[in-house]
């Protein structure tokens, strides 16, 4: 059985074993950089030092994510293997992660449930004043 | 006829009586096996079992129908019928019924495996279907469940019935799938023999890849979604309560994330079996292979984005209704492109009537009009007014029953001699799809014309509109000619697995590993040699076919078939 | 399964399925990921709702999530992040077929999970005792319970301690969060049991030498499920223990 | 009707200005489907009979693949689906666009009945009358599952929710009697909620006003008043007084106007944000007051939040729909021209000396 050939595409030339083997010491600098970032991302939701981003939810919430997703990426792509995986793990480690995306469609309806698309499509025809009316209770 | 598909040794093997059946005859033998033909066996008998509740179910919403004062059953009955036959059609059938029966049968031994990549977790999955089975069946033993198949809420979380212990039930269920189709990718990616590249793959395995992925993505997100419901009910969290300020459209969203491309689940694996079908019995290679192939995969990744469709009145957002409509006309075109290949396929072919081949006819007879009707109901506006009518019922039975039920049967009826080693019956095999489709239209077309007229779906009477009822009349009329036309390949193909005539290992002549290097019945290790695939597939000659057949009387109920 | 299995010379052994090994084993990864990609839409599915949630009633959210802890959140953060990193080993090491040493990083993981289970015990007693659960006893915005010391708030280190916040918010949404919260935080560490399950079988599978072990494959395997387990908490605890104002 | 006991009708009633349009498009689409159909099964048949098993026809040099004609029937359904998407979208658009100048109902749905509120007070149980020719307008809200409000012969559906308003609309062009149905499963007696849709001419509608409707013996509050009425029950005007106080800001003139809230946000006063800050107060806090006003999410019915709505809308001056009649309130009974839609469509009036003046309500 030794001339069996898969489809070319995936297959791994030569008789070589499909594992790599992650070296001692990229564990090590993962961990670091892993525990470093969870560090990171504490730090900056208590102590971050510019005052004017730290009163920006969005920005705040924007920077918790990029490092979750940097953690998540260093797991997925060092422990996890997907570095030394075949093309076809590759697909299927990013795949999940990017299809996990579609659902955030449904993000479009509740965004655009206050917009009227059609003109006057209003929810209420007396609603739609214009903003600068505005009379404050004050 | 000159076979390309290389093969060392002879096809025809002298009998050795061994195969995967009469291996080992004990009970524990078939509950402990990990054999993939065994477990499709195992599959074959549970989906029956189920088919045939849910057929039974319909039966009586059918008879309840016929008059408008709804003189059989009582509100709560009806509801906890139609819930019945919805939930165990669809979960317990539809979803299951082609891939883990014929798919487990045939994905090994079509790419040239020895079986599938986890055989044990093969075993797990058909478990995990009968405990989930066995929980619903349980659910509507205990009390029944009457929100219907959708589990819509807040009237799945304010009832109180058995939803919780039957959501449980297609939890696990769900899982049985996943389990599966992570079994079917495994398989397909890596297991296929020396030579068989994706290009020379049967387009069944590719309809059956793009299902096992539609499974993996969409699955656990009709899990979740029920889960949420069952802890919901359980402590009463809350998540789509609109009290709490949850949104119950939301569980909408969720819930037909999946169960749209859960059509797809259904309906794609019968795409594969009319693609082999209809290329076998018209004796030519198949029109347009790597565009059916490819059609599969845009079906299963593009039906992700449609499902807002379902929810043109749900109060969604207009503006995404639209998004919705318009990539739902845009999923018309690979199910036409499937068509027409087909239709084309039989051109210059050497067309033979058997018993899949009609089956096949109707198959595509009958998901031409239930994918067309599908075209009123992409289009957002004519959905306002027949969805939720009987019209949308008529519309998905046309493409469930018309579309997976006849290439589910066509299947069997293609793989019979292949599974068991025996022939049925050809006439009563002609007879019995003539029936089905007769039977079929007799019970569905009805319906789109009474949807139209505005007949809601899932009420027990229509005492406010008696001119309905001659439409409801055909209709059960017709439901008991398909209610035949399902119960005789019953009778005589269970006859034929004890008393039909032996067959040979390919009786149809087709090509394809399944035919060519396997007996029939297999052998448990599906191959006696190691396979090697050189040619290409459906390598067929119409001519040469033809011309054996010149002289012969070949009438659709003549009873000689192929075989 | 044994019976069909056949052994070739020393190597790993070959299920009678396979042609050779580097099938069967990438098989199995490709298997996994696959599973795992179905993880991956399971909690994406509450990622959306969460999100969703979060939009509509950000302040809400904002003001029930300090009645999270988040020192122990952190705690539990660095504590998986610590078992991955043994699990990482743990695959290393039985790469190079030193299975003896597998085992002692797994139960470094397995310390690392009960760990990680203990903690959130202490989590989750504390919001029962302060009826943050999403049942019929649920109140918020009651400073009754808010103020009183729960059993669960006393036995921890002073480190670790939080001061109270007032609970601010609408109740109703606020029980929103915490349904999310304890069905996100819930699931997950369901994950952690059957990790747990997973790791503590492996180990004795090793230790037996059971012939189910043969390569290094079922520690990757069991490896991979547990990264994914951490992946999940790496997004959950910014989510829930620390969203900005 | 027209329903004859023997008649074979392939649609129902075309009874609004919408279902000529979309009777229109479904059979266009039908028409579609049924060309594609008899294309394919007229190959299907063909092909079949030609190249049956046996038959002594050419069957050399068989195409296998030719992208061309993939290409076409790619591209043709595609031109077509894009046309038919085209128009329906456009059908669509009309249809949910809210006419300005509609009468306006309100309807609740519960498990199992349709309950329809008018402005002029009448309530009516599974039943609906409204005026030919007059665009109506109904505004939705489900008290527990949701439902689905459905008039087949107006083609007209859209569904029911709990914890939002939905709206429909439609413009009846025939009298007659039509059927109102649910057309989502909302549980045991799901098949029973149904009712009747009158659809009169204006005199026999003026009439029927007059009586109060139906049911009444004597002539019902009108929605203001009913809601006004509840707003004095509560006791809203204690702290919602005409002007500015500490203890609540006034609600004179807030419909339709933004309002600033504490967290800095702001939002234009509509129907939504009444019901919420009615049911849910402290969700939104105005600006400049603290949280004290009691929560009425359980005391309230949704009936009720929409009739205290109704009359928080007459607080406003010169705004709103039917205020532009109803405006000239400080002398009652000048009301301008008196058609029937527009005693519908008018309420009482704002301020409590003019309840129950006949004349405000003619």
């Amino acid at each position: 059985m030794a001339e069996h050939g898969h489809d070319h595409s995936e297959h791994t030339k030569g008789g070589a074993h499909l594992h790599h083997v992650l070296p001692q010491r990229m564990i090590f600098m993962v961990a670091g950089a892993l525990f470093a970032l969870m560090v990171l991302t504490i730090w900056a939701a208590f102590w971050f030092p510019v005052e004017s981003l730290k009163e920006n939810t969005f920005f705040m919430q924007v920077l918790a994510l990029t490092i979750a997703v940097v953690k998540a990426s260093l797991v997925i792509y060092y422990y996890m293997g997907v570095k030394f995986g075949t093309r076809l793990i590759k697909i299927f480690a990013y795949g999940g992660f990017v299809w996990f995306f579609t659902l955030f469609i449904m993000m479009i309806d509740y965004t655009t449930r206050p917009m009227e698309p059609v003109p006057g499509w209003e929810k209420q025809s007396s609603s739609a004043l214009p903003r600068d009316t505005v009379e404050n209770p004050e | 006829m000159s076979s390309t598909i290389i093969e060392q040794g002879t096809v025809e093997k002298p009998h050795s009586e061994k195969n995967y059946l009469n291996a080992d005859h004990t009970l524990k033998s078939w509950l402990l096996t990990v054999d993939h033909k065994r477990i499709g066996i195992l599959y074959l008998i549970s989906v029956t079992f189920f088919f045939f509740i849910g057929a039974i179910a319909a039966a009586m919403i059918r008879y309840e129908l016929t008059s408008p004062k709804g003189i059989l059953l009582s509100s709560e009955v009806y509801n906890k019928t139609f819930s019945a036959h919805g939930i165990y059609m669809v979960f317990q059938f539809l979803v299951v019924a082609i891939p883990a029966v014929l798919g487990n049968f045939l994905i090994p031994i079509m790419i040239g495996a020895r079986d599938m990549a986890f055989p044990r977790l093969n075993l797990l999955s058909w478990y995990m279907f009968i405990t989930g089975g066995a929980l619903i069946s349980l659910s509507f033993i205990l009390g029944g469940v009457d929100a219907g198949w959708t589990f819509y809420v807040p009237l799945s979380t304010l009832s109180e019935n058995q939803i919780s212990l039957c959501l449980v039930g297609i939890f696990i269920t769900g899982f049985s799938s996943i389990f599966t189709a992570v079994n079917f990718v495994a398989t397909i990616h890596k297991m296929r023999a020396p030579g068989m590249t994706w290009y020379r793959l049967p387009l069944f395995i590719w309809s059956h890849y793009a299902t096992a992925i539609v499974v993996l993505l969409g699955t656990p997100v009709v899990a979740i979604t029920l889960f949420l419901v069952v802890v919901e009910r359980g402590f009463g969290f809350g998540i789509f309560s609109p009290e709490l300020g949850g949104d119950p459209v939301l569980f909408q969203h969720l819930f037909w994330f999946y169960s749209h491309p859960a059509v797809y689940i259904m309906i794609l694996p019968a795409f594969g079996i009319i693609s082999e079908v209809i290329t076998c019995f018209s004796r030519r290679p198949i029109f347009g292979y790597r565009f059916i192939a490819y059609s599969s995969l845009a079906i299963a990744f593009l039906g992700f984005a449609v499902w807002g469709h379902h929810m043109f009145i749900s109060s969604q957002s207009a503006f995404q209704g639209i998004v919705f409509s318009i990539i739902t006309w845009v999923l018309a075109i690979p199910s036409a492109i499937k068509m027409f290949n087909w239709a084309t396929t039989m051109y210059k072919g050497s067309v033979h009537f058997s018993t899949p081949m009609l089956y096949a006819l109707g198959f595509m007879g009958l998901f031409l009009i239930g994918g067309l009707t599908g075209l009123h109901l992409a289009s957002i506006d004519t959905d306002i007014h027949v969805t939720g009518t009987y019209f949308i019922v008529a519309h998905f039975h046309y493409v469930m029953v018309g579309g997976t039920i006849l290439g589910y049967l066509g299947g069997i009826h293609f793989w019979f001699p292949k599974m068991f080693g025996r022939t049925y019956s050809e006439f009563w095999g002609r007879l019995s799809a003539m029936i089905v489709f007769v039977g079929f239209n007799l019970t569905f077309f009805p319906q789109f014309m009474v949807g139209y007229l505005g007949m809601p779906r899932r009420y027990h009477y229509y005492y406010f509109a008696p001119e309905w009822q001659i439409y409801h009349i055909l209709s059960t009329a017709g439901s008991s000619v398909l209610g035949l036309g399902f119960l005789m390949p019953g009778i005589y193909l269970t006859y034929a697995i004890f008393k039909g005539k032996k067959a040979g290992a390919n009786p149809w002549g087709a090509k394809g590993l399944e035919w060519e290097k396997c007996a029939s019945p297999p052998v448990t290790e599906n191959f006696s040699e190691p396979v090697i695939v050189t040619g290409s597939i459906y390598d067929y000659n119409p001519e040469e076919d033809s011309k054996l057949y010149e002289n012969e009387d070949d009438s659709m109920l003549s009873g000689r078939g192929g075989l | 399964m044994s019976d069909h299995a056949s052994h070739k010379g020393d190597g790993p052994e070959v299920y009678f399925q396979y042609e050779d090994i580097d099938q069967q084993q990438e098989s199995y990864v490709v298997g996994m990921w696959s599973f795992l990609a179905t993880e991956v839409m399971f909690f994406g599915a509450l990622f959306l709702i969460y999100t969703l949630y979060r939009w509509k009633f950000h302040d809400t959210f904002f003001g029930a999530h300090e009645q999270l802890n988040w020192k122990m959140g952190g705690v539990n953060t660095a504590v998986l992040l610590l078992s991955s990193v043994f699990v990482a080993f743990a695959v290393h090491f039985a790469q190079m077929g030193k299975m003896k040493i597998v085992n002692l990083f797994l139960a470094g993981t397995l310390l690392c999970a009960g760990g990680f289970l203990v903690i959130k015990t202490f989590e989750y007693g504390a919001k029962f005792d302060h009826h943050l659960f999403p049942n019929h006893s649920f109140s918020y915005a009651d400073p009754e319970h808010h103020e009183s010391k729960s059993f669960w708030d006393e036995k921890l280190p002073s480190v670790l301690q939080m001061e109270k916040h007032e609970q601010e918010g609408d109740p109703k949404n606020a029980r929103l969060f915490f349904s999310i919260y304890f069905t996100m935080t819930g699931l997950h560490g369901l994950h952690v049991v059957i990790g747990i399950i997973a790791i503590s079988s492996l180990m004795i599978l090793i230790k037996i030498k059971s012939s189910l072990i043969t390569d290094y494959v079922p520690v990757e395997l069991v490896g991979l499920y547990w990264h994914f387990v951490d992946l999940v908490w790496i997004f959950l605890y910014p989510l829930f223990y620390l969203i900005p104002r | 009707m027209g329903w004859g006991p023997f008649q074979f009708n392939i649609m129902p009633e075309p009874a609004s200005k919408h279902a000529p349009y979309y009777d229109a498009l479904f059979m266009a689409i039908t028409g579609l489907a049924a060309l594609f159909t008899i294309m394919v099964v007229a190959m299907i048949i063909f092909f079949a009979s030609k190249y049956r098993r046996g038959t002594k026809v050419d069957r050399k040099n068989i195409l296998t693949h030719h992208t061309g004609l993939e290409l076409i029937w790619m591209g043709v359904p595609l031109v077509l689906a894009f046309l038919m998407f085209g128009w329906s979208t456009k059908n669509y658009m009309s249809v949910r666009t809210m006419p300005k100048d509609a009468v306006e109902i309100f309807c609740i749905g519960k498990q199992w009945m349709w309950h329809f509120q008018h402005m002029n007070g009448v309530r009516e149980n599974n039943e609906l009358h409204v005026v030919v020719g007059k665009p109506v307008k109904i505004t939705m809200i489900s008290q527990d599952v949701i439902h689905s409000l459905y008039l087949p012969e107006m083609r007209a559906q859209y569904m029911v929710v709990p914890g939002r308003y939905t709206e429909l609309a439609f413009t009846p062009t025939k009298p007659g009697r039509y059927k109102i149905l649910c057309a989502m499963h909302c549980g045991t007696q799901h098949s029973e909620m149904v009712g009747q849709l009158y659809v009169m001419n204006p005199t026999e509608y003026a009439e029927w006003v007059d009586k109060g409707g139906n049911k009444y013996k004597e002539k019902p509050l009108t929605i203001q008043e009913a809601g006004a009425q509840i707003y004095n029950e509560k006791g809203c005007a204690n702290c919602h007084t005409g002007v500015d106080n500490p203890r609540a800001p006034t609600l004179n003139g807030i419909f339709g106007k933004s309002r600033r809230f504490a967290d800095g946000t702001t939002a234009v006063a509509d129907r939504e944000y009444l019901r919420e800050a009615i049911k849910m107060p402290h969700k939104k806090l105005t600006a400049g007051w603290e949280n004290t006003m009691p929560v009425y999410g359980g005391t309230l019915t949704e009936l009720q939040v929409l009739q205290l709505a109704e009359y928080i809308k007459t607080l406003t001056p010169g705004k709103g729909d039917f205020e532009r009649q109803d405006m000239k309130r400080s002398t009652p009974g000048s009301s301008g021209d008196s058609s029937p839609v527009d005693v519908a469509n008018k309420g009482g009036s704002a301020g409590n000396a003019q309840f129950r003046t006949s004349e405000g309500r003619r």
